[in-house]
């Protein structure tokens, strides 16, 4: 039965993708209920089979790898999933209002909403290495057409450039994909570590750096980011969201996976955790001041996407169980918190009809909830408490501190003071009044802006809610640790 | 997790959220609800408290417990010296409230000061009864965040360049509280407050670390309680309303800071060991600089909210330099200050705020002869003022005596001229304000000036003035009775050290 | 020795024309160029044992991609009436030399790589030929596509419906199409060629798709080759652009998808693994489904427009 | 009894504070009723432990004289004050209570904590008082009143930090015993000495005296010079038991020191010319007696006892009579026979003329002194002081003449005058001092106004040029240096960093290197990089 | 290794390296697709000629991966170049970076 769930977190989405392509009302609804309704239901079950059973695979068609592609499903895939199933959710619900069903943006909008979704589940789910590139073309080309929706000549250069760029890596990706393949019989990312302990020389290393720089630019780290801050801040609000909450990390759970997986314990090629980690600091220094010299809202949440990816990167050399910790819930925190910064954006956009700064002055009259949720997901993002970014920071640090890193800890420290900086910069363009002694003006929030505002609000609780019910989630999180980051 | 009776320190937190959410939600119209919300929080939660305090002398013990994560818990629990803040703040907290119900009347945002102004004596209440640093942290970053839209009210731009600064600091103080905690943590693990300190057992081979993480953490809790080099952002503040510079400095944000580093000496590393690695000096040091050169610095302010600021910035320090000098006088000297300084804080700026409201008068040269004009908010300033030089009977008296006895009693007679320096100091910059208003001429302009407050909003205003006023007075005068915060402060530091 | 020295042609003309390309003087001659390296290339795969890849280069790779891009450029550049830049000389030295030097490292990285690899036996491939029994089939490539790997050849179904999906958002207002109006001139012999050609593709299609069992063809080819005939058709004015995609049309577009998911999904109540094909009719189901569905979205591709119908 | 002494007044401030003293404002003198009857009536005390730091109140034998002094000087003037005071009445008589209220205080406080608030208190009122004409003159000098009353508070909070430290909240009756042998004892005794000797007015913390008391209202000044300045002595008294003094105690010292201030002042005062100034340094000149007094008690527990009534005569002495002088001035003494002559009492008990009791004390205060060994200089100089104080008593008289101005005698003055006269002789009587004197003491009183006479006489015949000189002698001097001080060349501000121009500068950099980041060929070679670091890494 | 694989793997590596320069270089995007699909073609090459292809049987799995990603590269191609004509619309230039933004 459990495995069961994973075909349908893959296929119900996927399904639900073809109906939507039909012109009924009725089946764009039916699709994206059975497409994106059903996951939490799913990952409910499919959560205490995990907890029950612990990782496991599953073979499509039957056919074992290295022939077949398997599936696998740990605890990391399973935050990944649950994360898919409720930003993504949380986001499309929001997504209803603009993109109705029946109207030609609804048409055009929720097919690649929902392959986007089945793309994500089956990525996080695939263990199979050319499997992964097919997702990752899949997740590339139904995510890009929902950057361009908004229709924005910014937006479509930003989708131009994204598009290019992820081909680039998808086939610097593939390249390596190939070499490996070559070198070690089996495109299965679990199977291929017995071989590729046996094997050494120049090509596997190639193939791993190739693959390193495929991710690298998809998962926008620094310098490679450059594609996506008009990217993430043209796109419209749901598709933000789900972007620099879900998207972007398909690459970071693919380095995950690559790198705490499938590359032995030994392999030379392990030092490029180094890398990651300068280039991590690096993102997480950039990007916060990049953020801070931002004059539009949407744009400063977008660096800061690029600023908190660091933090991702940044975890890697660490290996420690408290490290392994500390990304999960950055995983998960971030996620949260960015995806409801980015809806409640996209909010006061439609409020004010402008996110630069400077016209932001009195959201707090004008739309109190989305502002709050903002504030909110900003609380997070800075990694004060309460919230799960706080916890998130406080492991991060523990774990840096655990392996002697003061430069890590230095850096760690100094990206949540520049996330501090942007966050309470926007807080206070938002909190401006232009004239003080002006009277309140009572514009009522119309109940539609409320349901919208509350849907960034319901995600902002939630990285609010992190902050305390870490302990369950962290117990199940730590099963699924990597060999090797588990020890004591 | 336990819900039921032992969590009583959560629901006094959560009181104070959940009014805070209310306010949020209910919007900017409906005053009355909003007022009655305000009120009824204040008191359901001082009644939690005194409920509390009765309990705890009759021995009962609270505590809240909820891991956070794995080895890492929040904890919530009741001690005495939780309940000397709780009382205070909650005492204060609802004070303040009517006296900003009067004060905000007709003016903007109020649903979002209310709201905020809730939360900051949320995160108040929690940092007094945190359990343990990392419990302690937490509530205490809060504040900063609550904080902030409070420091920032008035959406003017000074408003939020005092609100960057304030920010910058704590944030900062923040950031080294957290990095001292991760060490500590890594040390010690999760150690809870432990009376006399959970650290001694730790103290041999880890000399340095512990110094380390105390120098990381005194200056964490020091920005916030403003000492020395870390003080600026404290005056910047003051363009904040009054009920909010009240609270900033009376009881939430300097006292948290003020708290914290109580909470260092006492409860984690105890005064013994960080008297043993040369820390209560350096604390003593720096607490004694600052309050000199908070009072240096008050004299050469002319805005009268700046010049009660920097005094705060040399009041504060005691609590910091009596708990740093340690033995049981001294201690009882900067404990009971926390009250003593909060109550008479408070006064000084529920007027300073009157003074604004009612005639506009900002600076000190506006005072002249405003006794005539306002003189009950007048004999409350003095009253106030007095307490801060620390003229007997009031308040102020029995911390600078306590301090003083305590620091010849530990060997630290220098301590004692630090007090006399700062003690005329501070006569030096309030009585001057005071000659002016009861001995100045009222300037014709002035004495023609219609008073702005009038009526209920003058209840409102004066009422609470009045009330803190007497209290800081009755504080004093009544040391010696059971029940007073000297009382209170002899029977904790006799009983438990 | 005679194999070596086509392969050192091939190989000399496939980097020649890669060259070319990108060095093209104008963006027209290097879209020629680039058909022709597909085409170049098909022959290396004939010469590699490929005659899969030497189809679909042919029929996809050379022919659809190239017709896409020549559509384009004809409208975003002929149309507008701007007159083609020179391809490489606008960027300064100081950008073009790093990304030379680091192009000239990638290639002298890669070439030692590849040649200092041991050429062992794949064991995936290995497997794949011992059970390739089991399937049915007995092409192998076909077994992979729709045996062993099929989830992957699902989701590139579901990567085609994303393209098309995307072209639709992306579907600019004011330039309709690529297609003729109706007031397409017709040159005589073209319809006289159509009513050849039409059928032949169509033909081929089919053959191609029942020869993918055991020879070299199946869906992809055969969609390929299918979409050709369309694009014929859309060139000559037979077919012109609708204002709104029909049901039929959409009904075809997802039916690649849906079927091979419905087929793959038709298995799990009787306890077998998902994907697991029931027997042969199922490859051929599927691949007549897939069949269709890459023929009509490459073409609807090609059109650029929602949907198609026969011209008035 | 005794919360009455202490609230009454308050409540009355409290009164005047609400309301303009109207037809009730005949109650105002008599809030210093209950301190004649403490002095009067037989002790009680009153434990209050839950004021302040626990407060203990009572009259004892040292006290007494005190509050005696209190109860009728506060009464008289404020009666005077009554009509007197046309101008700020309202805070005038607030001040006038709540000094009131403190001075109480410290004569009652048999603790360390009441004893201080009260002392603290009263200083601060009595800033009120001085500042009572709001002039300019007014005002400097009550700011150099408050400034030597703080610096005077805080050395004695200093000294009483340093007695807390090991006794708490101390209970004065018994600190004596409790001092001996302290380690504290020596600076505190310091600290509590120059503290005191600040109200004292002792050389040469003096400088407030002769600039407040002149500018006071003549009610407010009577009482200053008459009574308060007298809570330095009781401070000396109560803090500094012979037993403080240690080992070798600077008694010595002390009497020069004391000697020295009432040659000084008295001399000093023959130079100024306000009859108010002239009463004030005339007052500096009394307490460097008392001074002299004071330190010969320090000898021992059995010189103690032996001065202690001295001392208390004495300020009983002092302090009606200086009170009257000050009411005097106040009600134009020269401008009939029987009012010089009523001015006369006062002014030749001070000189120490026989039979007065001004005459009694000194007799009281020389036998005291011979009694406790004392070197026949002292004894002498004792005496000498007579000389200038008749002196500058004589001064006073000119000066009044040139300055009256026409006025009504208020029956208080009248009053004051004869209490000044018959109290003396009935406290004496009380504490078995009183005896009328022999011939040989009688001398001893009337050589010294006799020699002062032939002075006089002989300083009229010569015509020697009256010399005047500022009343605030050291603060003139200080003026005199500021230009010096000024010169000293101040140390020039840094120049504001220049960090928000490098920030600014850094911030546009970083735009544009994003901006160019932004194009492929530049983050396209970055790629490239990146893939060969890998690889190195992971490779070689 | 034999020759042919040699000299088809040196050909896959060249092509993928002028891939990468046309890609970072080229300024109109329809080159910058060109060198994409040229890179598309190189990576390929090397799969199929690593995957035995030179010495036959030839392993089918790399074979089925090209089939793959060539109509991976179609439909990736048709959606930017539909995307291309939508820029062009939206900002009147089908470059990503106009000269004069340099």
């Amino acid at each position: 039965m459990p495995s069961e769930l994973l075909i349908g977190l893959i296929f119900l989405p996927l399904l639900g993708a073809c109906l939507t392509v039909l012109p009924w009302r009725w089946s764009t609804r039916l699709g994206v209920f059975a497409g994106l309704v059903s996951l939490p239901v799913l990952l409910v079950a499919l959560t205490l089979a995990v907890i029950r059973e612990g990782a496991w695979y599953y073979s499509l068609g039957g056919w074992t790898a290295p022939l077949g592609i398997r599936l696998f499903v740990d605890p990391l895939a399973l935050l990944m999933l649950w994360m898919v199933a409720i930003i993504g959710g949380v986001a499309a619900a929001h997504a209803w209002h603009d993109f109705r069903p029946g109207t030609p943006e609804g048409a055009r909008f929720w097919p690649l909403w929902l392959l986007l979704t089945a793309a994500m589940n089956a990525l996080f789910l695939s263990a199979d290495l050319f499997n992964l590139y097919v997702c990752l073309e899949l997740v590339t080309l139904a995510a890009i057409p929902l950057i361009a929706m908004a229709g924005t000549a910014t937006s479509i250069r930003a989708a131009m450039r994204y598009l290019l760029l992820a081909l680039l890596a998808s086939l610097v990706y593939l390249l390596g994909v190939a070499l490996l393949y070559n070198a070690t019989g089996t495109l299965d990312l679990y199977l291929m570590t017995q071989t590729l302990a046996a094997s050494d020389g120049p090509a596997t290393s190639l193939a791993f750096a190739l693959i390193a720089v495929g991710l690298l630019l998809k998962g926008a780290v620094f310098p490679l980011h450059v594609w996506l801050p008009n990217a993430h801040a043209s796109a419209p609000g749901p598709v933000s969201a789900v972007l620099s909450a879900l998207v972007v990390k398909t690459a970071v759970y693919l380095v995950y996976r690559l790198w705490l997986w499938t590359l032995p314990a030994e392999d030379p090629m392990q030092g490029a955790v180094e890398l990651f980690a300068v280039l991590g600091a690096a993102a997480l220094i950039y990007g916060g001041i990049l953020a801070l010299l931002q004059e539009r809202l949407k744009l400063v949440i977008a660096y800061s996407t690029v600023a908190q990816l660091g933090y991702l990167l940044l975890v890697l050399p660490l290996a420690s169980v408290t490290a392994w910790q500390a990304a999960s819930y950055q995983l998960l925190s971030h996620g949260l918190a960015k995806a409801a910064m980015f809806l409640a954006a996209a909010n006061i956009l439609h409020a004010v009809g402008s996110d630069r700064l400077a016209d932001l002055e009195r959201l707090d009259q004008r739309t109190p909830l989305s502002l709050f949720a903002l504030a909110l997901g900003g609380v997070s993002i800075m990694g004060l408490p309460p919230s799960g970014g706080f916890l998130a920071k406080w492991l991060l640090l523990e774990a840096a501190w655990q392996e002697g890193r003061w430069l890590l800890l230095f850096v760690l420290v100094l990206g949540s003071l520049l996330a501090a900086g942007y966050v309470f910069r926007i807080l206070a363009a938002a909190l401006r009044r232009a004239d003080p002694t002006e009277a309140e003006d009572a514009e009522g929030t119309s109940p539609i802006g409320r349901r919208q505002a509350g849907y960034a609000l319901l995600l902002a609780l939630l990285a609010l809610l992190a902050g305390f019910g870490a302990a369950p989630i962290l117990e199940v999180i730590d099963a699924g640790a990597p060999a090797g980051w588990s020890a004591p | 997790m336990n819900f039921g009776w032992q969590a009583l320190p959560l629901y006094v937190v959560l009181i104070s959220v959940v009014t805070a959410m209310l306010i949020f939600a209910l919007g900017e119209g409906r005053q009355h609800v909003r007022t009655t919300l305000n009120l009824g929080g204040a008191i359901l939660k001082l009644a939690l408290i005194m409920l509390m305090l009765l309990a705890i002398q009759s021995g009962a013990s609270f505590e809240f417990r909820m891991s956070l994560l794995p080895g890492l818990d929040l904890v919530l629990h009741a001690d005495r010296l939780t309940m000397l803040f709780a009382t205070l703040s909650a005492m204060l907290w609802l004070i303040t409230t009517v006296y900003a119900i009067g004060y905000l009347e007709q003016s903007p945002n109020r649903a979002r000061f209310f709201g905020f102004f809730s939360l900051c004596v949320a995160a108040t209440m929690g940092v007094a009864s945190a359990g343990n640093l990392f419990t302690f942290f937490i509530f205490y970053e809060l504040l900063t965040l609550a904080t902030w839209p409070l420091v920032v009210h008035r959406g003017t731009p000074e408003a939020f360049a005092a609100g960057r600064l304030y920010l910058a600091y704590t944030l900062v103080g923040g950031v080294l509280v957290l990095i001292g905690l991760i060490w500590l943590h890594a040390l010690a693990g999760g150690s809870d407050f432990i009376v006399g300190g959970s650290l001694a057992p730790l103290a041999a081979g880890n000399e340095n670390a512990l110094r380390t993480i105390f120098v990381l953490l005194m200056l964490g809790f020091g920005v916030k309680a403003a000492l020395l080099p870390l003080h600026s952002w404290l005056p910047r503040a003051m363009v904040a309303p009054a009920p909010v510079s009240a609270l900033l400095h009376a009881v939430a944000v300097v006292k948290a800071g003020a708290f914290g580093l109580v909470r260092l000496v006492q409860d984690v590393f105890g005064f013994d060991l960080a008297a043993s690695l040369g820390l209560a000096d350096v604390l003593a040091w720096l607490a004694a600089a600052t309050v000199i050169y908070g009072s240096v610095l008050a004299l050469r302010q002319s805005d009268l909210k700046r010049r009660l600021a920097y005094s705060t910035v040399s009041q504060v320090s005691y609590i910091a330099l009596g708990v740093a000098t340690g033995g049981m006088l001294a201690t009882v000297g900067g404990l009971v200050h926390l009250v003593h300084q909060g109550l008479t804080k408070i006064t000084l700026f529920f007027c300073a705020g009157n003074y604004a409201e009612g005639l506009g008068v900002h600076s000190i040269e506006e005072l002249d002869g405003l006794g005539q004009r306002m003189p009950v908010t007048s004999v409350c300033f003095t009253l106030g003022a007095f307490g801060m030089i620390g003229i007997p009977p009031l308040a102020g008296f029995v911390t600078k005596w306590y301090l003083g006895a305590g620091a010849v009693a530990a060997g630290a007679p220098w301590i004692i001229a630090v007090i006399v320096a700062s003690t005329l100091l501070n006569a030096a910059y309030f009585l001057p304000l005071v000659h002016r208003l009861w001995f100045r001429p009222l300037p014709e302009a002035m004495a023609e000036r219609a008073l702005a407050i009038r009526g209920g909003r003058m209840q409102a205003l004066v009422g609470p003035t009045v009330v803190v006023a007497a209290m800081a007075l009755l504080a004093g005068l009544f040391a010696g009775t059971p029940g007073s915060p000297l009382f209170w402060v002899i029977r904790m530091v006799g009983g438990e050290s | 020795m005679i194999a070596l020295t086509i392969d050192a042609i091939i190989a000399i003309g496939i980097v020649w024309l890669a060259l070319q390309t990108v060095r093209g003087a104008n963006v027209f001659s290097a879209i020629i160029m680039f058909i022709v390296f597909g085409l170049i290339m098909s022959l290396a795969w004939a010469r590699l044992h490929a005659p899969d890849l030497a189809l679909a280069e042919a029929a996809i790779g050379a022919g659809i991609t190239g017709a896409l891009l020549l559509v384009t450029w004809r409208r975003v550049h002929v149309l507008e009436g701007r007159t083609p830049q020179v391809g490489m000389a606008a960027r300064s030295l100081w950008l073009t030399l790093p990304t030379a030097l680091a192009a000239a490292l990638l290639i002298a990285s890669l070439g030692w790589v590849a040649l200092t690899l041991p050429a062992e036996p794949a064991t995936a491939g290995e497997l794949a030929w011992q059970r390739l029994p089991e399937m049915g089939v007995s092409n192998p490539v076909t077994g992979v596509l729709l045996g062993f790997r099929a989830y992957d050849t699902l989701l590139e179904m579901a990567v085609l419906l994303a393209a098309w999906l995307g072209a639709r958002v992306v579907a600019s207002e004011l330039r309709p199409g690529a297609l003729p109006g109706p007031a397409h001139e017709e040159v005589p012999l073209v319809g006289a060629l159509l009513s050849l050609v039409v059928p032949i593709s169509l033909l081929v299609a089919v053959y191609l798709l029942q020869a993918g069992g055991s020879a070299p063809g199946g869906a992809f080819q055969g969609g390929a080759v299918l979409a050709a005939g369309g694009v014929l058709l859309c060139l000559t004015g037979r077919l012109e652009s609708a204002d709104q995609t029909s049901l039929i049309e959409r009904i075809v577009l997802i039916l690649g998808l849906a079927v091979f998911s419905s087929v793959g999904l038709m298995m799990l109540p009787l306890g077998e693994p998902m994907l697991a094909m029931p027997g042969v009719w199922a490859i051929y189901l599927i691949e007549t489904a897939l069949l269709l569905s890459i023929a009509l979205t490459l073409v609807l591709l090609f059109a650029a427009a929602p949907g198609l119908r026969r011209s008035s | 009894m005794i919360l009455l002494a202490i609230i009454l007044p308050l409540l009355l401030a409290a009164a005047c504070l609400l309301w303009t003293p109207g037809h009730w404002r005949a109650l105002l003198p008599a809030a210093s009723l209950p301190a004649v009857a403490l002095a009067l009536l037989p002790a009680e005390r009153s434990v209050l432990d839950w004021a302040l730091l626990g407060m203990t109140l009572g009259p004892d034998a040292s006290g007494r004289p005190f509050l005696l002094l209190l109860g009728v000087t506060w009464t008289a003037c404020a009666w005077f004050a009554l009509g007197y005071i046309q101008r700020h009445v309202r805070s005038f008589w607030v001040f006038w209570l709540l000094t009131l209220t403190g001075i109480n205080l410290v004569f009652l406080a048999q603790d360390t904590a009441a004893f201080y608030c009260g002392y603290a208190l009263m200083s601060l009122a009595g800033y009120g008082l001085v500042l009572h004409e709001r002039s300019g003159e007014a005002r400097r000098a009550g700011r150099v009143y408050l400034m030597l009353a703080l610096f005077g508070e805080a050395l004695i909070i200093t000294g009483l930090f340093l007695l807390a430290a090991r006794f708490g909240n101390a209970e004065l009756a018994t600190l004596g015993e409790r001092f001996a042998g302290a380690p504290e004892a020596d600076p505190a005794a310091a600290f509590l000495f120059a503290g005191f000797a600040v109200k004292m007015g002792t050389l040469p913390l003096h400088v407030w005296l002769p600039m407040a008391h002149p500018v006071a209202p003549v009610p407010a000044s009577a009482i200053l010079s008459g009574v308060i300045v007298k809570a330095g002595l009781f401070g000396w008294l109560r803090f500094l038991p012979p037993e403080a003094a240690g080992a070798a105690p600077p008694v010595l010292a002390l009497i020069v020191l004391g000697l020295a201030g009432a040659f000084y002042a008295a001399l000093f005062g023959l130079t100024q010319q306000r009859p108010k100034a002239i009463l004030a340094w005339s007052t500096v000149s009394q307490m460097g007696l008392l001074l002299t007094l004071f330190a010969a008690s320090l000898l021992g527990v059995v010189e103690r006892e032996l001065l202690l009534p001295v001392l208390g005569l004495w300020v009983l002495h002092h302090g009606l009579n200086k009170a009257a002088l000050f009411l005097a001035t106040g009600c134009a003494p020269t401008t009939s026979s029987w009012r010089i002559l009523l001015f006369a009492f006062p002014a030749l008990s001070l000189a120490g003329l026989p039979w007065t009791s001004g005459a009694l004390a000194k007799d009281a205060a020389k036998s005291g002194l011979d009694a406790a060994h004392m070197p026949e200089w002292v004894i002498t100089a004792f005496a000498l002081t007579s000389v200038t104080t008749t002196l500058l008593l004589w001064h006073l008289l000119v000066r009044l003449r040139q300055t009256d101005k026409p006025a009504a005698a208020h029956p208080a003055w009248i009053l004051l005058t004869v209490a000044g006269l018959l109290l003396p002789w009935f406290w004496a009587g009380t504490i078995g001092q009183a005896a009328f004197p022999d011939m040989v003491k009688i001398w001893d009183g009337l050589w010294p106004l006799l020699l002062a006479a032939t002075a006089i006489l002989i300083w009229q015949r010569a015509q020697i040029p009256g010399l005047s000189l500022p009343e605030d002698e050291m603060l003139a001097l200080g003026r005199r240096l500021r230009p010096v001080i000024e010169a000293i060349p101040k140390v020039p501000k840094p120049a504001p960093p220049a960090a928000e121009h490098v920030s600014s500068a850094l911030m546009s950099v970083l735009r544009r290197v994003e901006g160019r980041l932004t194009q492929l060929p530049i983050v396209g070679p970055f790629a490239l990089a990146l893939l060969l670091t890998a690889w190195i890494i992971g490779a070689f | 290794m034999s020759a042919t694989a040699t000299i088809y793997l040196l050909t896959a590596a060249a092509v993928f390296g002028i891939g990468v320069y046309g890609l970072l270089q080229a300024r109109q995007i329809l080159r910058q697709l060109l060198a994409i699909n040229l890179m598309g073609g190189a990576i390929f090459l090397l799969l199929i000629t690593l995957g035995g292809g030179a010495e036959g049987p030839p392993d089918p799995v790399p074979q089925a991966m090209v089939l793959t990603g060539i109509v991976i590269a179609v439909s990736a191609t048709a959606f930017a170049l539909a995307l291309l004509v939508k820029l062009q619309d939206a900002t009147g230039s089908s470059d990503l970076d106009p000269p004069d933004a340099e």
